[in-house]
């Protein structure tokens, strides 16, 4: 066991060692020193977690560092957990997060500041892999926190640009706002169970009643926490903006990992949420939800980074939907897909900013394939991945979902396959105005260097045979992932599928036919001749309103934002200026007016004295008359 | 013997200091003697066994129940590692944030470190109360002398607003203490040992509590504490927010939970009520705030009111967490005074108008900055996170909704700190002629930051000072008729 | 007894003196007597035997308070030299007549029959009527002295009145007889109340409690520095020593005792407010004088419910009170002084700016003192205070402690805004000069203020 | 010396009682209203007279002849306190060449 505790350490300490070497060498360390350094850390931790992963027994382990915060019966140690679906994550993290590393190498390697970039990059590593180790809620709150806070630093990477800083702020508050419910979870939880390992919270929990109102508070509280995290209705209006952030962030961050944290969190105690059909509900329509107000927003966009920023809304919202419907194996696994093609994406549209010299309107692109070769071929793949095109690894998962789906609530499936058809429409008029058609822009388009070009071209070929990881049934396959995450401390995902061979193939071609259906239309529209959009102002009011993303950021700036900001204002100048101040340095007028008035008794006129002497002897000895 | 000694050596360094007025070493000599009371705290922390010390006992007056009791449970011994580990910091701002003769100052603060030992050692509610006034008398002068504007007027307020505090805690302490039995005795073992009627419960509760709250401040006593803290000279600040705040909840410990625990007990949701809502009000004032220092002013505010309403649930996580975030925001005041003291320094006021930017000028500092910012935000794995996590639980355990007003004190505080940050460290460089943090402020800020990180990794060295007292606290408590 | 004879030979002897013009050895001879008289004192301190057909009775509250009155005195003849530097003829009688009144002091704290309490009360003020008019030509003096006398002799007639009530009732002058008569009627007769209150009267008019004060401000401003010490330190000693034996002695019905709240109350409002605004030092003085009557008062007050003799826990707690505050005041106003001359005659209080930057040592005394005034811990005057709070909450005056409590917070804001003065840098340079029997006697008060903080059981 | 006693007793206690008030009284008011300082110490003889009044009235009735010890020791305290009185009006009268008392209200508030 101990070469398991020693890997198990090394595979978060690594990138942290990495912070340390690039965080101090900052000034010393050369574009690819650094770089190289952060990419070996978080490669060698990938290994670490190979090793792990090679080595994993099925059983579940708890690495116990020390004890963490220990009050009363209060015993929360800082420990780690391996089984079936840390490991998963970690393997994803690092991996991607190794590519994306070195990705970075070729994107930054002109910005002054490269070495501080790599830097938090391996900081929010180490975090993203604290919250998928941690072997309770408090150690996954650590990194919870952790990546929200590299999220904030790295969004405001360019911090002379205020909107930028102004992005950072809006993507921690948010996620701090979902923190909030999970704090309350897990103090609810601590206060239920007395206990925060995630074991034991399962073990005892899974005894309680389904239904049971702790249950479904705990579980719905958790929820918040993760649509925090993951973007989802109502606290999504971050994710879009976070694309200040340099692309490799939107990708690593943005795009692959950390919001898929949510979704991790739920599987993580997906033993309650199988207790709280209500809550499953909610998750579920959220999902839904989710998934349609991303793909509509997508339509319209011009920003080819903002474009991608919401299919991720909307991609993420097709993983929740199928956590609400338990079948937590194909979310998982839409997880693993996901961050394969969409991190292709970003990498592929970073590549294609990067070509052209910063520019991201895709109504000044257009015509680049015949430059940019690797970058459009890879950009191709994941885009027919992500629409789900058999037999590309999202075509699995999707699918896998949408069946649930249509098992658990025909309605939500029939949302999320519009979605599907709206996902093909956008991302076909992204591909097209961006690699057909003519250039309309100015800059001098290159392909981009090998160091950029080796991962996208990595990442398509996973994007391209993910979904041999999770072959379902009717492929004759027998659900790896799905099987392997099972092992998971906590049985997660098994829902025998109970549809008919026969629906399952009619699905998978309806669904298939539609996208291809919405494909050709795309194709029409932007590749035959190439329509651009003008702006929001002159389109008809449901395109301008789906143009300006539902105005869902002018209506929290309306709901919240003005009015916290009015209260604070008047709290300080009413009730402090106001009141408070006044009241005490009043109190204070007030007694040395009383003394000023008082003062004046003193005439100085002796019969006045003795008058008032008088008056004083008398009315005393009328009370001592009375009194006596 | 170690007891007198802390009290002694702030105290005959500040002799010295007034006799010798060795001008060009004064700071020198004040830091050596805060060290060394700092070596004598970590003493004591080192040889503490886990059950109370009573280092000192003799009469004084017997007649009136005064005797010169000093000690140390485990509460106290945190209140003194607060004071000894803080004062060599609020020494050394000195070096860099000179104010008025040093002479003089340092030795105003040495008086102040010295009283304050002695609040934290008093076993003997009289002896308690007269260093409780004497650590005034120090800050009165330095902000009398060095304040900001209006200082004049604003001490003299300040002044009173907490004497009439103080007082109102004399004649409690002249109550309680006739009510024990002959001969008089004002030491808190016995004063613990009476049970006073509900009914005078009741009033006293209040009586008691009025210094406390204004010390802290609590919601409705603390129209001095923003316009105090902002004039005040840094170190004075510092002192006051970091340190003599912190007698406010200790003496509610030492007082109210000790001598009419039912009082407390029965007046508990008030006093939560107005804390939480006095942590909201700061917390949301602190957002717009144009002024730096005032802004951190209202952060302390907020951040006293959570500690206060988490003190008065009753369970061991709340009143552990709060004795635990004592530390915690002594801390991070130091750091956040020192910080707002460098950079009006550099720009030449507090408002936030007069920054913005710095971050391309001053790098280094900005990093430092960022790292007393996750602290004042309370990352996880920084000093603050594991006392709101027990306060939280505390006040869940009280009632789920303090604890959900309590915890939305982390999104205001994300707020309104990321938003100073933002506007102080971030945005387009606006040339302002400032220079980047320099060795001193370097050997200031990053032993803090190593303090508030390691503590933030092993809270317990922490937490197993108080967990012992504050589970003997409720079973004496429980154990009530 | 001897050592009243010894004073009062004493101020014959000083009138000598000064008939030969020994100006330099008037004030020696005067603290040799004094320190006799002290000496006489405690060797008279066990035996505890009525004396004069026991119209006199020297106990050990009566010898307590003379040799505070008389070491207050001693203080008072050390400042005396200097002060009296420039002023060339009629020393002696100043002295002499101080002693003559301190002959009336000690009478007043040992006093057992109403004819001694009545002379007592005259033999202090006589001496005083002159003594505050001692500047022939300064028209403020005169009207100081006026109206000192007019009121004084006002209130000597009421005083008379009640002792003649009293005397109408039992039929002697004597307590014991007055304090039997009350056990067995229960002192529900209104005669008896209507002496009482006019011989309270009286004797609060001495101790300058509202509405019997009007005289304190006024006579205090006007009068020489040297002689408002004097009253404000020896003259307030005796009369709440009269006052306490008077109350004491007799007991107090509950009709007084309301009377009495009605009192305290009043005088510690009006003292404390009107100081607030005061801008002469004198007369802010003469307020806070007021104001400490009034906290004395509280301490009176808890004197009610205790059977007569039996207080005397009361008495000591007046004696440290009324001897800490003579302390610091004599300090205070020595230094006055010289910050008079050295801003040539102003007693506006701003008088003190640059005290700190020019004699820090000093600065500290007066600090010392003001707060001992204003009842900051470790300082006499605190302990003082909360002897009374600890009283007044034994004997159940909860409510009018509390107000106390409140009005001694205003207390001090007023000697806070002086002690700012003090550390304030002036506009421009004064010079202060401070002899060194006045240093001397700053720094013995300010030390034995503070001594006696620390070590309250001194006294 | 006896009949006087008797002399005294013959008139009821209340009644000496009562004219002593009067006097006491009238001297009081007459203090307040009358602003001629040498009439207002007239007055304030008058109390003083009355108190004395009374005293050998109780004495008389008490047959205790410490009263009236009491009143000469009063007789005598109260020309001493006229004699400096006098003296100060005469100062007085220098100074500011009035006699009115309240021509002195120099010191005030």
């Amino acid at each position: 066991m101990v070469k398991l505790d020693l890997l198990a350490i090394l595979v978060p300490a690594l990138p942290l060692l990495g912070v340390f070497i690039t965080g101090f060498g900052r000034r010393k360390l050369s574009a690819y020193a650094a770089g190289g350094i952060a990419t070996a850390m978080v490669a060698l931790s990938f290994i670490a977690s190979l090793i792990l992963f090679l080595g994993h027994d099925g059983q579940t382990h708890i690495v116990h560092l020390f004890s963490w915060i220990h009050v009363g019966a209060m015993d929360i140690p800082f420990a780690f957990q391996i089984d079936a679906l840390s490991l998963w994550m970690m393997l994803v993290v690092t991996g991607i997060g190794t590519l994306i590393h070195l990705y970075s190498i070729g994107y930054m390697h002109d910005d002054p500041r490269v070495a501080t970039f790599f830097a938090q990059l391996n900081l929010f590593s180490f975090s993203m892999l604290l919250l998928v180790m941690g072997a309770n809620f408090l150690v996954t709150f650590i990194g919870w926190e952790g990546v929200g806070m590299c999220s904030y630093l790295l969004i405001g990477f360019w911090y002379t640009t205020p909107a930028f800083n102004y992005a950072g702020r809006k993507a921690f508050v948010m996620n701090r706002i979902g923190d909030v419910g999970m704090l309350l979870a897990m103090a609810l939880m601590f206060y239920q169970f007395g206990t925060l390992n995630y074991v034991d919270v399962m073990q005892q929990g899974g005894l309680m009643a389904s239904g049971n109102p702790l249950i479904v508070t705990a579980t719905l509280l958790l929820f918040l926490g993760a649509t925090g995290k993951s973007a989802q209705l109502p606290l999504l209006t971050w994710l879009p903006d976070a694309m200040a952030g340099p692309t490799p962030v939107s990708a690593l961050i943005h795009a692959a990992t950390m919001v898929t944290a949510g979704v991790f969190l739920v599987v993580r105690s997906s033993v309650l949420y199988e207790l709280a059909p209500y809550t499953q509900d909610i998750v579920l329509w959220v999902g839904v939800a989710t998934a349609l107000f991303g793909a509509t927003v997508g339509l319209f966009q011009n920003d080819i980074k903002k474009v991608l920023a919401y299919s991720t809304v909307s991609q993420l919202g097709y993983m929740f939907a199928a956590l609400g419907t338990g079948d937590y194996g194909n979310g998982m696994f839409h997880v693993t897909t996901h961050a394969f093609f969409k991190a292709l994406l970003f990498l592929a549209a970073g590549s294609v900013i990067h070509a052209l010299g910063g520019e991201q309107d895709i109504r000044k692109m257009g015509g680049l394939k015949g430059v940019t070769k690797t970058t459009y071929v890879t950009f191709l793949i994941a885009t027919l991945a992500i629409c789900g095109i058999p037999p590309l690894s999202g075509f699995f998962s999707k699918d896998g979902i949408l069946a649930s789906t249509f098992a658990a609530n025909p309605v939500a499936y029939a949302v999320l396959v519009f979605a599907a058809m709206l996902t093909a429409f956008y991302m076909f008029r992204l591909l097209f105005l961006t690699f057909f058609g003519t250039y309309r822009g100015t800059a001098h388009p290159h392909e981009s260097p090998k160091v950029m070009t080796v991962p996208l071209v990595v990442l398509a070929i996973l994007s391209a045979i993910g979904g041999l990881l999770n072959i379902p049934h009717i492929f004759g396959g027998h659900s790896w992932l799905n099987t392997f995450l099972a092992s998971a401390a906590d049985g997660i995902g098994m829902h025998p599928l109970e549809l008919s061979a026969g629906t399952e193939w009619t699905l998978m071609a309806i669904s298939t036919a539609l996208v291809l259906l919405t494909i050709w239309y795309a194709w029409s529209l932007f590749c035959k001749k190439t329509t651009l959009d003008g702006e929001p102002a002159d389109m008809p009011f449901l395109k301008r309103l789906i143009a300006k993303r539902w105005m869902l950021d002018e209506l929290y700036a309306w709901l919240f934002e003005k009015p916290f900001g009015w209260i604070s204002k008047h709290f300080f100048s009413i009730g402090e200026e106001k009141i408070a101040v006044p009241l005490t340095a009043g109190t204070g007028k007030a007694t040395l007016g009383f003394g000023e008035w008082l003062r004046k008794v003193q005439t100085g006129n002796s019969s006045f004295y003795l008058f008032a002497m008088m008056v004083g002897v008398v009315v005393l000895l009328i009370l001592t008359y009375f009194s006596a | 013997m170690e007891v007198l000694a802390l009290i002694l050596i702030p105290f005959l360094a500040g002799l010295l200091l007034l006799i010798a007025r060795p001008a060009a070493m004064a700071r020198g000599i004040a830091l050596v003697s805060t060290l060394l009371s700092l070596a004598v705290v970590f003493w004591l922390w080192y040889t503490w066994t886990g059950v109370a010390v009573t280092g000192i006992s003799h009469d004084w007056v017997p007649a009136w129940g005064m005797r010169f009791v000093l000690g140390y449970g485990g509460i106290g011994l945190l209140m003194l590692i607060l004071t000894g580990v803080l004062f060599p910091f609020i020494i050394g701002t000195g070096y860099k944030q000179p104010v008025g003769d040093p002479v003089l100052v340092n030795a105003l603060l040495l008086f102040c470190q010295s009283a304050l030992f002695g609040v934290f050692l008093a076993q003997n509610a009289f002896l308690f109360y007269i260093f409780f006034e004497l650590t005034l008398l120090p800050i009165f002068f330095l902000l009398l002398k060095w304040g900001g504007e209006h200082k004049r007027a604003i001490t003299v307020r300040f002044f009173l607003y907490t004497l009439l505090g103080g007082l109102a805690l004399l004649f409690s302490i002249a109550y309680v203490t006739l009510q024990t039995p002959l001969p008089h005795s004002a030491d808190f073992s016995v004063l613990a040992a009476l049970h006073l009627p509900m009914h005078v419960q009741m009033w006293l509760f209040w009586t008691m509590f009025l210094a406390f709250a204004i010390k802290m401040p609590i919601f409705p006593f603390h129209s001095w504490q923003p316009e105090t803290y902002t004039m005040a000279p840094t170190q004075g600040t510092m002192v006051l927010s970091a340190v003599m705040g912190k007698m406010g909840l200790y003496g509610i410990v030492v007082f109210l939970f000790a001598i009419v625990p039912e009082g407390a007990q029965y007046w508990s949701s008030w006093v939560i009520g107005l804390s939480l809502f006095g942590a909201l009000y700061a917390a949301v004032i602190a957002f717009r705030q144009n002024d730096f220092k005032r802004m951190v002013a209202y952060s302390s505010m907020s951040h006293f009111g959570l500690m206060c309403a988490a003190l008065f649930t009753w369970n061991a996580y709340g009143i552990s967490g709060t004795m635990y975030q004592t530390f915690a925001h002594g801390v991070l005041m130091v750091c956040l005074f020192y910080i707002v003291g460098a950079v009006s320094q550099r720009t030449g006021s507090n408002d936030f108008a007069s920054m913005g930017g710095l971050k391309t000028k001053m790098p280094r500092f900005a990093l430092l900055f960022m790292f007393v910012v996750g602290n004042a935000i309370a990352l996880p794995l920084t000093q603050s996170f594991p006392g709101e996590w027990l306060m939280y639980n505390g006040l869940w355990q009280w009632n789920n909704w303090t604890a959900f007003a309590g915890v939305l004190l982390i999104v205001l505080g994300a707020i309104y700190m990321l938003y100073a940050y933002q506007r102080v460290m971030l945005g387009p460089d606006r040339n302002i002629a400032v220079t980047d943090a320099d060795d001193e402020e370097h050997t200031f800020l990053v032993p803090l930051i190593l303090i508030f990180m390691l503590v933030g990794l092993f809270p317990n060295v922490i937490l197993h000072l108080v967990d012992g007292p504050v589970q003997h606290l409720l079973n004496s408590f429980t154990s009530l008729p | 007894m001897s050592a009243l004879i010894l004073i009062s030979v004493l101020g014959v002897l000083v009138l000598y003196l000064g008939l030969f013009a020994k100006k330099s050895w008037l004030a020696p001879v005067g603290i040799l007597g004094l320190l006799g008289a002290i000496a006489l004192f405690y060797t008279g301190w066990h035996i505890n035997h009525p004396l004069l057909g026991g119209m006199v009775v020297f106990d050990r509250f009566s010898i307590g308070f003379n040799i505070g009155m008389a070491i207050i005195t001693v203080l008072i003849f050390l400042f005396g030299p200097d002060y009296y530097a420039r002023k060339e003829h009629h020393v002696a009688e100043q002295y002499a007549l101080m002693l003559f009144a301190l002959v009336g002091g000690f009478i007043l704290t040992s006093y057992s029959s109403l004819l001694m309490l009545f002379l007592g009360i005259e033999i202090l003020s006589i001496p005083l009527y002159i003594l505050a008019g001692a500047k022939k030509h300064s028209l403020r003096s005169n009207e100081a002295s006026f109206k000192y006398f007019l009121l004084g002799a006002f209130s000597t007639a009421f005083l008379l009145m009640g002792i003649a009530l009293l005397y109408g009732i039992t039929g002697s002058f004597h307590l014991d007889a007055l304090a039997a008569h009350m056990t067995q009627s229960g002192g529900s007769d209104l005669m008896l109340n209507f002496g009482l209150f006019f011989v309270v009267t009286g004797l609060a008019f001495k101790v300058g409690a509202v509405p019997f004060h009007f005289w304190v401000p006024d006579v205090y401003q006007g009068s020489p520095t040297l002689v408002m010490t004097f009253m404000a330190t020896v003259v307030k000693m005796a009369g709440f020593a009269a006052f306490f034996r008077f109350i004491d002695m007799t007991g107090m019905p509950d009709a007084l005792a309301r009377i009495m709240v009605l009192l305290t109350i009043a005088t510690l409002l009006v003292g404390n407010v009107i100081a607030l605004k005061q801008t002469n030092f004198k007369r802010l003085m003469a307020y806070s004088s007021v104001s400490h009557s009034g906290f004395l008062l509280l301490a009176l007050l808890s004197d009610h419910g205790l059977e007569a003799g039996h207080g005397m826990a009361v008495g000591h707690t007046l004696l440290y009170y009324t001897f800490t505050y003579s302390l610091a005041t004599i300090g205070l106003l020595i230094l006055f002084t010289i910050a008079k001359r050295a801003n040539n005659g102003a007693e506006h209080n701003n008088i003190f700016q640059g005290l700190f930057a020019a004699k820090p040592w000093l600065a500290l005394c007066a600090l010392a003192m003001f707060l001992s005034l204003a009842g900051i811990p470790l300082t006499a005057g605190f302990v003082a205070k909360y002897q009374v709070f600890l009283l007044a909450i034994g004997a159940g005056w909860l409510k009018v402690m509390l107000f106390g409590v409140l009005m001694a917070l205003l207390g001090i804001y007023y000697y806070i805004m002086v002690v700012r003065e003090v550390f304030v840098r002036p506009a421009h340079t004064v010079t202060f000069v401070v002899s060194p029997l006045n240093w001397l006697v700053i720094s013995l008060c300010a030390v034995g203020v503070l001594v006696l903080g620390v070590w309250p059981a001194l006294i | 010396m006896e009949h006087v006693m008797t002399a005294i007793r013959v008139v009821p206690l209340d009644s000496y009682l009562v004219l002593s008030f009067l006097l006491f009284s009238i001297g009081m008011v007459g203090a307040l209203v009358r602003r001629n300082v040498i009439i207002v110490i007239m007055c304030l003889e008058l109390m003083l007279n009355s108190v004395n009044l009374l005293l050998v009235a109780f004495s008389a009735y008490h047959s205790d002849p410490g009263a009236q010890i009491m009143v000469f020791f009063i007789m005598l305290v109260a020309a001493a306190e006229v004699t400096v009185g006098l003296s100060i009006l005469v100062l007085m009268k220098r100074n500011t060449d009035s006699v009115d008392m309240n021509i002195l209200n120099r010191l005030k508030w």
